[in-house]
């Protein structure tokens, strides 16, 4: 990859959206990148629809507008689709992931003609199943990364095993649970 | 050390001559009996609001402080002083300044830096604790801009911007009690005093103040012959009957515990004060007697408000 | 008494003037006469002074003289501006102003 | 060795500071600029600096506080946006004139009102002539390497005046982006002590500060100021030179971007800089000669160096992210025209964009209509109208 790569993420104020941008970029950082990391600001409350974005090159980056036509979008909770023009400029010849129990098919419906490639991944049984409890971050990184392929897979999964010791240095015992939650994510992005 | 008036005097004018306060004016005798509250070998950063002290101490190139000295605006004079103290104690820790050396830090301000444009920078000084001592020397208006109604300035008073008018007779509202706001703030030592007698009173609360550990808080009676209208022969009569009236107690909370440090055997009637000075002759015009009635009753239940506040705080647990 | 030690007066270069006006000269106000001012002037009757010190605190320019024992001397015409206070305190009319 | 890390703007700021470890730091909340006395508080809290921090009820109080410390002699820092500039602003003049060095970072944010909490440059372009020394900065690496340098600056005997480091609200501030920091020892080496001549707390010379300064001496002090603000132009240039022997990163007085040969060009401050780049880049490829002038010294301003370096240019635009509301052009406008004007410089047309009001977004495209527009001007040599609005709705 030597391009510029522009992602745009949608949430809800207290889902972890800014947080899950902010992860993306260390990890791309880590593997050597340039990156930027930036929530659409805003009072942020609780519930409320909000737009983070993450650029990522391997030359400096110098443009700092907000990101119109992404190469790629996460939505971490697909009640936003009803809400939100989540594909708005997005690039056909990119993607769009969504965190949903439906399949990409199911998806396209509420994409407003979009074209491009849609993924789904089942983020919450993901969580509920290696984590016991509902964070939908850790598998939405994942599946960014893996739809997205801006670094090695294993690169990033040797690269989040340092951050996590690092993070959860108090409480080792999640290390692996989220480790798995990375790994099974990787593997159960649909629509590829 | 028991005070003693010619031990004291022998200290050092802290506040030197060849400033240019008024012939008579009561602040530069507050601040010099504050003053010999300092022990002779302790160094002071003194800061002032802007005001008549101010204006009149440091007039470039002239300083009147002995010690040091910082002004920089009217409603400032807490958070420049609390700046200093702070640096003081950073520059304590990193070893940037003599250890044996010991540096106090105090404030002035007039009522309206203190009462008024200053309440807010005063009382976060003290909310935060610092080391430091705010002297408000109240003389009961904006004497510096030319007499104007502070909410200091008693009831009635005829200032510039309350004039006794045809229809409004002088001030309309009572003086707000800052002693009172200070001791809502949980200081370790309030007090209130005057220059009064053979200085007692003002310098010992000046060495308890200063050498109190934290945030406390001074507030001073300095009559002000121009803004009050009277000889300024009479300062130390005003200060007395002030006193001796009731209408300016002197007393000190000691960590919430009132203290009233002089009770007239018999109180003087508030009129034998306001007939000295020029700003309330309105009220001894026929007729307007109930103001002086009013301004009676609003000392005697202040007074009696006091005495219960002492009597309360001094109850055995 | 200090003089003003940096010399500056109204004819002084802005070369000349001290950077923000700050000064390092304390208590160099001694050096300004606030005398005449005055326009009565208190007389000092040493035979009836008692000594007592209460005129001393009250003189808002510190113009009174004392010695080291802190006996009170003749006034400081340098400073006094002749208000009277010290004349209006005193209980044995040592003090008059004329 | 530098170290390779990715912080925000504020992150880095503080990081900084912590470098710094200044005798105070007295500070308010404000966004976007909260987080800086946030992190620094846990700096404090957590023992890796021994400042003193004043957590003050009020900008005003912040910085008399400072005003206060700074005039005792310590190191003194801040940092604050928009309205709580505003509320500054009558000891922000105090503070330049006693010559007191504090150093405050800026981050730049609309004034009110109404109330908006977004990125434009209303706040510092207010204080411009507070007395401060101003510099701005395009990245989080900018902010912090200025913030690392601006001590010197203030501190130097030939300019003791305050220094106000700005840089944009959320898009610097709070954005995620790679930056080189130095280390510890290192930056502390580079600040070195400070140690000023005359200070409250030297009982050895009790001093005054804050003189009634009347009709015979006023005049005289703020030439000094001036003065002072003069030199400051050559002792900004001696620090960086410093700075970029440790650390390779080179600053003047500005930035010039492809200028050598450009033709139009666009004067601009802080993060709309590097949008501009990524525009020129894109223009260079099809042939425009675009270039850029982004002042890092807007106070002193560089009269002299800025119109020589614009006077080969056929058009220029000055993009104002501040109306003056002068019922004319932006501040930047009015310095950089004024510049050409006293140089003798006559041949470069000038116009003025108002742009990016309330962190109104600024992207690529808005860039490419302002070169567009001056292609237009060089073609025609007509500017039909100086003064003009960027991204308002229509």
């Amino acid at each position: 990859m030597s391009k510029l790569i522009e992602i745009r993420w949608h949430g809800r104020g207290g889902q972890g959206a800014k947080t899950a941008s902010l992860l993306l970029a260390d990890a791309a950082f880590n593997t050597g990148k340039y990156i930027q990391g930036f929530p659409e600001y805003g009072p942020e409350r609780m519930g409320a629809p909000i737009t983070a974005y993450n650029r990522i090159s391997d030359e400096p980056i110098t443009i700092h507008s907000n990101i119109y036509e992404p190469d790629f979008v996460v939505v971490v909770d697909d009640t936003l689709l009803e809400a939100v023009d989540v594909t708005a400029g997005l690039k056909e010849d990119g993607a769009i992931v969504v965190n949903s129990t439906k399949t990409p098919d199911e998806i396209r419906g509420s994409l407003k003609g979009y074209k491009g490639k849609v993924c789904t991944i089942d983020a919450r049984k993901i969580s509920e199943e290696t984590l016991g409890k509902y964070f939908p971050n850790t598998p939405m990184l994942a599946a960014i990364v893996k739809v997205s392929g801006i670094m090695d897979e294993q690169a990033f999964l040797d690269d989040m095993v340092e951050s996590f010791k690092h993070k959860f240095a108090k409480k080792p015992e999640v290390i692996d649970g989220n480790m798995e939650a990375l790994r099974r994510s990787l593997n159960e992005v649909n629509g590829l | 050390m028991a005070y003693n008036l010619k031990e004291a005097m022998k200290k050092p004018n802290r506040l030197a001559s060849g400033h240019r306060m008024c012939a008579g004016c009561g602040a530069p005798v507050a601040v010099n009996a504050i003053l010999r509250g300092l022990k002779p070998e302790d160094h002071a950063v003194i800061g002032s609001a802007t005001g008549c002290l101010e204006v009149s101490t440091f007039i470039y190139p002239y300083t009147a402080w002995r010690d040091s000295f910082v002004h920089s605006a009217f409603e400032n004079a807490g958070a420049t002083v609390a700046g200093a103290e702070a640096c003081y104690k950073a520059m304590k820790r990193k070893g940037k300044l003599p250890e044996d050396e010991h540096t106090k830090f105090i404030a002035f301000g007039g009522d309206g830096g203190t009462y008024d444009i200053g309440l807010q920078s005063l009382s976060g000084a003290m909310e935060r604790g610092h080391d430091m001592v705010y002297v408000c020397y109240d003389n009961g208006a904006y004497m510096n801009t030319g007499i104007q109604r502070s909410s200091a300035t008693p009831r009635f008073a005829d200032t510039t911007t309350s004039p006794s008018g045809k229809v409004v007779p002088g001030k309309q509202q009572k003086r707000k009690d800052l002693t009172e706001v200070m001791a809502g703030h949980h200081l370790p030592y309030v007090a209130q005093t005057a220059p009064y007698g053979n200085f007692s009173d003002i310098t010992t609360k000046a060495e308890k103040a200063i050498y109190t550990e934290g945030a406390c808080f001074m507030n001073v009676l300095a009559p002000c012959p121009r803004g009050w209208g009277y000889p300024t022969e009479n300062l130390m009569e005003l200060c007395k009957l002030a006193v001796d009236t009731c209408y300016w107690p002197l007393y000190e909370i000691i960590d919430g515990r009132y203290v009233v440090n002089y009770k007239p055997k018999n109180k003087v009637p508030v009129a034998e004060w306001l007939k000295l000075q020029k700003r309330f002759a309105h009220l001894f015009k026929p007729g307007n007697e109930w103001m002086i009635e009013e301004l009676q009753k609003e000392v005697d239940e202040k007074w009696e408000r006091l005495l219960e506040l002492e009597a309360i705080t001094n109850k055995a647990e | 008494m200090s003089e003003n030690k940096c010399n500056i007066n109204a004819k002084s270069t802005w070369k000349e003037l001290t950077p923000g006006g700050t000064i390092y000269d304390a208590a160099n106000s001694e050096g300004f006469h606030t005398g005449d001012w005055r326009s009565k002037k208190p007389v000092f009757h040493a035979d009836k002074c008692k000594q007592c010190g209460l005129c001393l605190p009250v003189c808002p320019d510190s113009a009174i003289l004392m010695d080291e024992s802190g006996n009170r001397g003749d006034f400081n015409f340098d400073f006094c501006k002749g208000c009277g206070v010290c004349a209006k305190v005193c209980p044995f009319g040592a003090i008059s102003m004329e | 060795m530098s170290i390779r890390e990715r912080l925000s703007g504020n992150e880095a700021v503080a990081n900084a500071m912590r470098q710094i470890n200044p005798d105070v730091v007295a500070a308010f909340p404000i966004t976007p600029s909260t987080e800086v006395p946030q992190y620094f508080s846990t700096f404090v809290n957590n023992g890796s600096v021994d400042t003193e921090f004043v957590p003050v009820e009020s900008e005003h109080s912040a910085m008399s506080a400072c005003v206060g410390a700074a005039a005792a002699g310590g190191r003194v820092m801040t940092a604050t946006s928009a309205n709580g500039l505003s509320l500054m602003w009558e000891i922000l003049y105090i503070a330049s004139s006693l010559r007191l060095p504090i150093v405050m970072s800026c981050v730049n944010r609309a004034v009110s009102g109404p109330l908006n909490i977004h990125n434009d440059h209303s706040d510092s372009m207010g204080a411009r002539d507070s007395g401060w020394i101003q510099l701005y900065c395009e990245t989080n690496q900018e902010a912090y390497d200025n913030i690392l340098m601006a001590n010197r600056i203030a501190e130097h005997l030939n300019v003791q005046l305050p220094v106000m480091v700005c840089y944009d609200g959320f898009i610097t501030s709070h954005s995620i982006e790679n930056i080189e920091l130095e280390e510890d020892d290192k930056v502390k080496a580079f600040v070195g002590e400070y140690n000023p001549e005359h200070y409250l707390l030297n009982k050895k010379e009790p001093i005054a500060v804050g003189p009634l300064d009347l009709q015979p001496y006023l005049f005289e002090h703020k030439f000094q100021q001036a003065e002072a603000m003069r030199a400051a132009k050559d002792v900004i240039l001696e620090v960086s030179e410093e700075f970029a022997k440790m650390t390779g990163r080179k600053y003047g007085l500005f930035e010039e971007y492809k200028m050598e040969d450009a033709e139009v060009a666009i004067v601009v401050l802080n993060s709309t800089a590097g949008t501009a780049k990524h525009t020129i880049d894109e223009l260079r490829e099809k042939g425009v000669k675009a270039g850029l002038i982004k002042p890092r010294v807007f106070r002193p301003f560089p009269v002299t160096e800025i119109a020589q370096a614009l006077k080969n240019v056929k058009a220029v635009a000055m993009l104002d992210k501040c109306d003056s509301t002068n019922g004319a052009a932006g501040p930047l406008y009015t310095e950089v025209t004024s510049a050409l004007y006293t140089e003798g410089i006559t041949g470069v047309k000038t116009v003025n964009y108002v742009y990016g009001i309330g962190g109104r977004d600024v992207k690529s495209d808005d860039i490419e209509k302002v070169f567009t527009d001056l292609q237009e001007i060089v073609s025609t040599g007509k500017v039909e109208n100086p003064f003009r609005y960027l991204g308002l709705k229509d």
